[in-house]
């Protein structure tokens, strides 16, 4: 908890759900995408459709997924497909206007590592893999990046390219479908890419955050925007309806 | 046609050292009694295939009974690592391990393929990845418009392991809920094995999703309630979150993974053992002082 | 997010004179009120495509709406002919049809990669057939075994309409019993419209294999129960076989086929007349002295 | 029906039941195809898996469906699938034993033409066309044809190969995976292909049924086995099972 009365992981969940408008087609991840693209539902987008990449379209879950795969999804969802149809029918044909991401690393050109650090043959770090994210960031009308800052996470270069944000030198997305990475929410503040250079840079910063911490806590020379912001700081309504989520959740998930 | 048999001869008959195995299961009705009974008989040089890993081959692969993994997500859902995996790949331990890695909407397509009978699926996928150029796709052009897609080659196992809600009396085998690939991996699959929660006069899928997979595309059905735990059969159990995260203090470290699948896996006669921890609380005991 | 309206405005907004149409259902929930109401309203020119044009294309393309016809299978089934289909190919009557011909799963494989946002598909079909050098299939080979498959290009028609059982109040569209290419069409299509039996509260998709359009990818949705006649909406209606086998004495004269669609189809202002004739016996009594 | 109390569409159905055996996987057409494999299943063949190509599997129809898309076929089925997935899942994947086919003409090497008569871009009559033929006849492990027989449709070569049997000039079927017409069952006898030259002989006649009649029906210089046999006639329980199933059919069609 800051002293403002709100934790790091509230204020990423409560900025990345004000990227959500009503009405999207949001494809969701674990933990504080979740956390935001349901916030968004219980508030100012009460049609947002959530799709979660275990084949439940349009969800409406009580309390938050532990897992990708939870009953509570299929149970609150207008349909359940396969994995196979999720991917194809659904994501790849271009159904998709938002896709939620993390990564373990992420470069100044929006790449993103899930893979490996070190070698791809003999890594120092066997991480999980890419998953459905390769393709996520290749269809989706666009991406919001959600990952906690830090000079280790927030690399000149990712040691693998898992997933591409706008190439190794910033070339740009011709190849690809969607719009690519347009936001990257951190704890410290708010990145976008710069449209001349695909190059991240910072656009905000939160509430009592200082602007040089977050250049300490990125691995290359980070560009400010001119008109750099200040976040929004939390509502009490957004901090509400965030808290009883959790906690419904909590008491669900401690039940027999 | 299906027939009904134990898990021990099933997986005696389907799964010899050597072959090319599918354990599917997305999150839902993950077959962890059929992987521990590959652990209890030892098998050894299997190449494991599966999108996600899970917990069921951390413990088949920390026992060293495989060669190769083909994989698009390896970690622990929701909670972080699988160490045994770790450890295969980063330190060869306990024996080392090849890995084929893909993505979720290429293993998909792979298992789609393998299911209609094509040498390769297509997709708009890879594009732009450095895994591209470390596994086995391939880029090829339409013969309509130039448009390039990937291709991906097609998987038919040589046996499928699945687990079910249902069998009914002749043999077809229902599921509901989440389906993740299993019906692509069994019809992909030379020989399939399925694990159910309960045989019934007739089916009766209750949730969304309904899918049956009919008597004559199954090998072997063997009625093993509860045999998804830690993930869940919708309609019958819970997803016992808890046991995931007690996972990652368990397998973390070599000595106590060997003790607690001795224990309560490769020990025991059956899956009883385990379930009976499961029920007096003991299973994760090795690691609750923590 | 699907609208609720009239028939008539979703024809009208959506069907314009020139665009290619896809009014689908594989001999169950076929949308023929719709493709009366595209007659009604005098559309030109349209590119038709169905698998199997039945008694709905033969209606459509005897009025000379269509300039253009991609099909697989183009009779009456269990019948014979499809005589204002035939008399428009082999004699250009009412005015020249162009078509294009594919076989069933060569048609079905072109609406999957058409939902699947891919430019085309692969089957092992054609192989040997004469209708390999009369149509758009290429031949392409495995990059991975050198295998030869079959290319077909991907269908995304600018408008699909099928016919269900169900919509729910939030426009969502329930399905059940055998869906053909219904789902596939209209996640191919860049509209949709949709006519149902029946405006529910709730989906309930009380037979096989139900299937869910959810809302937003519709655009328009109109109550019309009993839509699908001749054919059949499982659950609410039964297959009008008596009248599949009128047909083929209908259609089989120039005459009495424009007189018919003058009297229930063209000349009236909805379906009600159609379905009044239907339910006193007279619907086909042009051609019941013979 | 003929003076031995059976029609020839009865003996037919009954000959292609007979070719039929337990546990096979049978795709089937409407018709006559329809009622061979419905006989089967109802007398020695109580197992044999029925699919029709609307996507319905295992099915058990009480009567015969006069469409090949009859509620009675998804009532009484194991499952229902999609279009796209019966002929990829199920039959382009090889799960499907024996697929019956007709046509307008058949030619001395089996090929099927149901598309035109005449050239194809001025057809004197136009067929139906090809629709599911092609990949059954490419796909199933063997294809059963059944088709009067005339001087009109047993041509020396098809005005259009719409399904192949075993090429234009008997060149084989290296390229498919299915061995393609194995027997053409006809109102007056039994064709099967001579396995040197793939050329349909005749291999038996049907009771009453004079060699030479089947020649004049033949529009090639039929070759005729040296061991030609005779049908075995329809056996009263045949017949019986046949007539019971027609009959429940027609009872149910003029219902309400």
């Amino acid at each position: 908890m800051t002293e403002n009365g709100y934790t790091s992981d509230e204020i990423m969940s409560i900025v990345a759900s004000r990227h959500l408008r009503d009405g999207q087609v949001c494809f969701v991840g674990i933990g504080l995408p979740s956390e935001a693209a349901n916030l968004a539902r219980l508030s100012h987008a009460p049609d947002v459709v959530l799709i979660y990449e275990s084949g439940t379209i349009g969800t409406r879950p009580e309390i938050l997924p532990l897992s990708i795969g939870d009953g509570e999804l299929a149970e609150q969802a207008d349909l359940v497909v396969s994995v196979p149809e999720i991917f194809s029918f659904w994501l790849q044909a271009g159904r998709v206007d938002v896709g939620f991401l993390s990564a373990a690393q992420i470069d100044r050109f929006g790449n993103l590592n899930s893979t490996v650090i070190g070698s791809y043959e003999e890594p120092t770090v066997r991480l999980p893999g890419a998953g459905g994210a390769p393709e996520i960031a290749s269809s989706a009308g666009e991406v919001i990046v959600m990952l906690r800052q830090s000079a280790r996470t927030f690399v000149e270069a990712v040691d693998f390219i898992s997933t591409v944000g706008f190439g190794r030198n910033g070339e740009g997305r011709e190849r690809h479908r969607g719009a690519g990475p347009t936001v990257v929410i951190t704890d410290l503040g708010v990145l976008e890419p710069d449209p001349r250079t695909n190059e991240l840079r910072l656009v905000a910063v939160h509430p009592g955050i200082d602007t040089d911490d977050v250049l300490d806590q990125t691995g290359w020379p980070l560009q400010v925007a001119s008109d750099l912001a200040t976040t929004e700081p939390p509502s009490g309504e957004e901090l509400r309806i965030l808290r009883e989520l959790k906690q419904r959740t909590a008491i669900a998930h401690a039940g027999p | 046609m299906a027939e009904f048999t134990s898990l021990r001869a099933a997986i005696e008959d389907l799964v010899p050292d050597g072959s090319v195995v599918a354990m599917e299961g997305f999150t839902h009705l993950i077959p962890v009694a059929a992987g521990h009974e590959v652990i209890r008989q030892g098998k050894r040089d299997l190449t494991l295939i599966r999108m996600t890993p899970d917990v069921i081959y951390d413990q088949i692969i920390g026992m060293g009974c495989a060669v190769k993994l083909i994989f698009s997500w390896g970690g622990n859902p929701g909670v972080g690592s699988l160490h045994r995996l770790r450890d295969a790949v980063e330190n060869g331990y306990p024996r080392p391990l090849m890995i084929e890695e893909h993505t979720h909407a290429g293993m998909a397509t792979r298992y789609v393929a393998g299911a209609a009978g094509l040498p390769f699926g297509i997709l708009d996928g890879y594009v732009g990845t450095d895994l591209s150029d470390h596994t086995n796709v391939a880029t090829i052009r339409s013969p309509f418009d130039g448009e390039e897609v990937t291709a991906v080659s097609a998987l038919n196992p040589d046996v499928a392991v699945i687990h079910a809600q249902q069998a009914d009396r002749r043999g077809n085998v229902g599921l509901w809920g989440i389906t993740g690939v299993q019906r692509e991996v069994a019809l992909a699959a030379k020989n399939v094995v399925v694990t159910v929660e309960e045989v019934v006069e007739e089916l009766d899928l209750r949730g969304p999703n309904g899918a049956v997979l009919p008597s004559w595309t199954i090998d072997a059905i063997a009625e093993v309630p509860r045999g998804s735990h830690p993930s869940y059969s919708m309609g019958y159990t819970r997803r016992d979150n808890a046991f995931y995260t007690r996972w990652d203090a368990i397998s973390r470290s070599r000595e106590i993974f060997a003790k607690w699948i001795a224990e309560y896996v490769s020990g025991p006669d059956d899956f009883s053992t385990y379930l009976a921890a499961l029920d007096d609380g003991t299973l994760t005991s090795l690691v609750d002082d923590d």
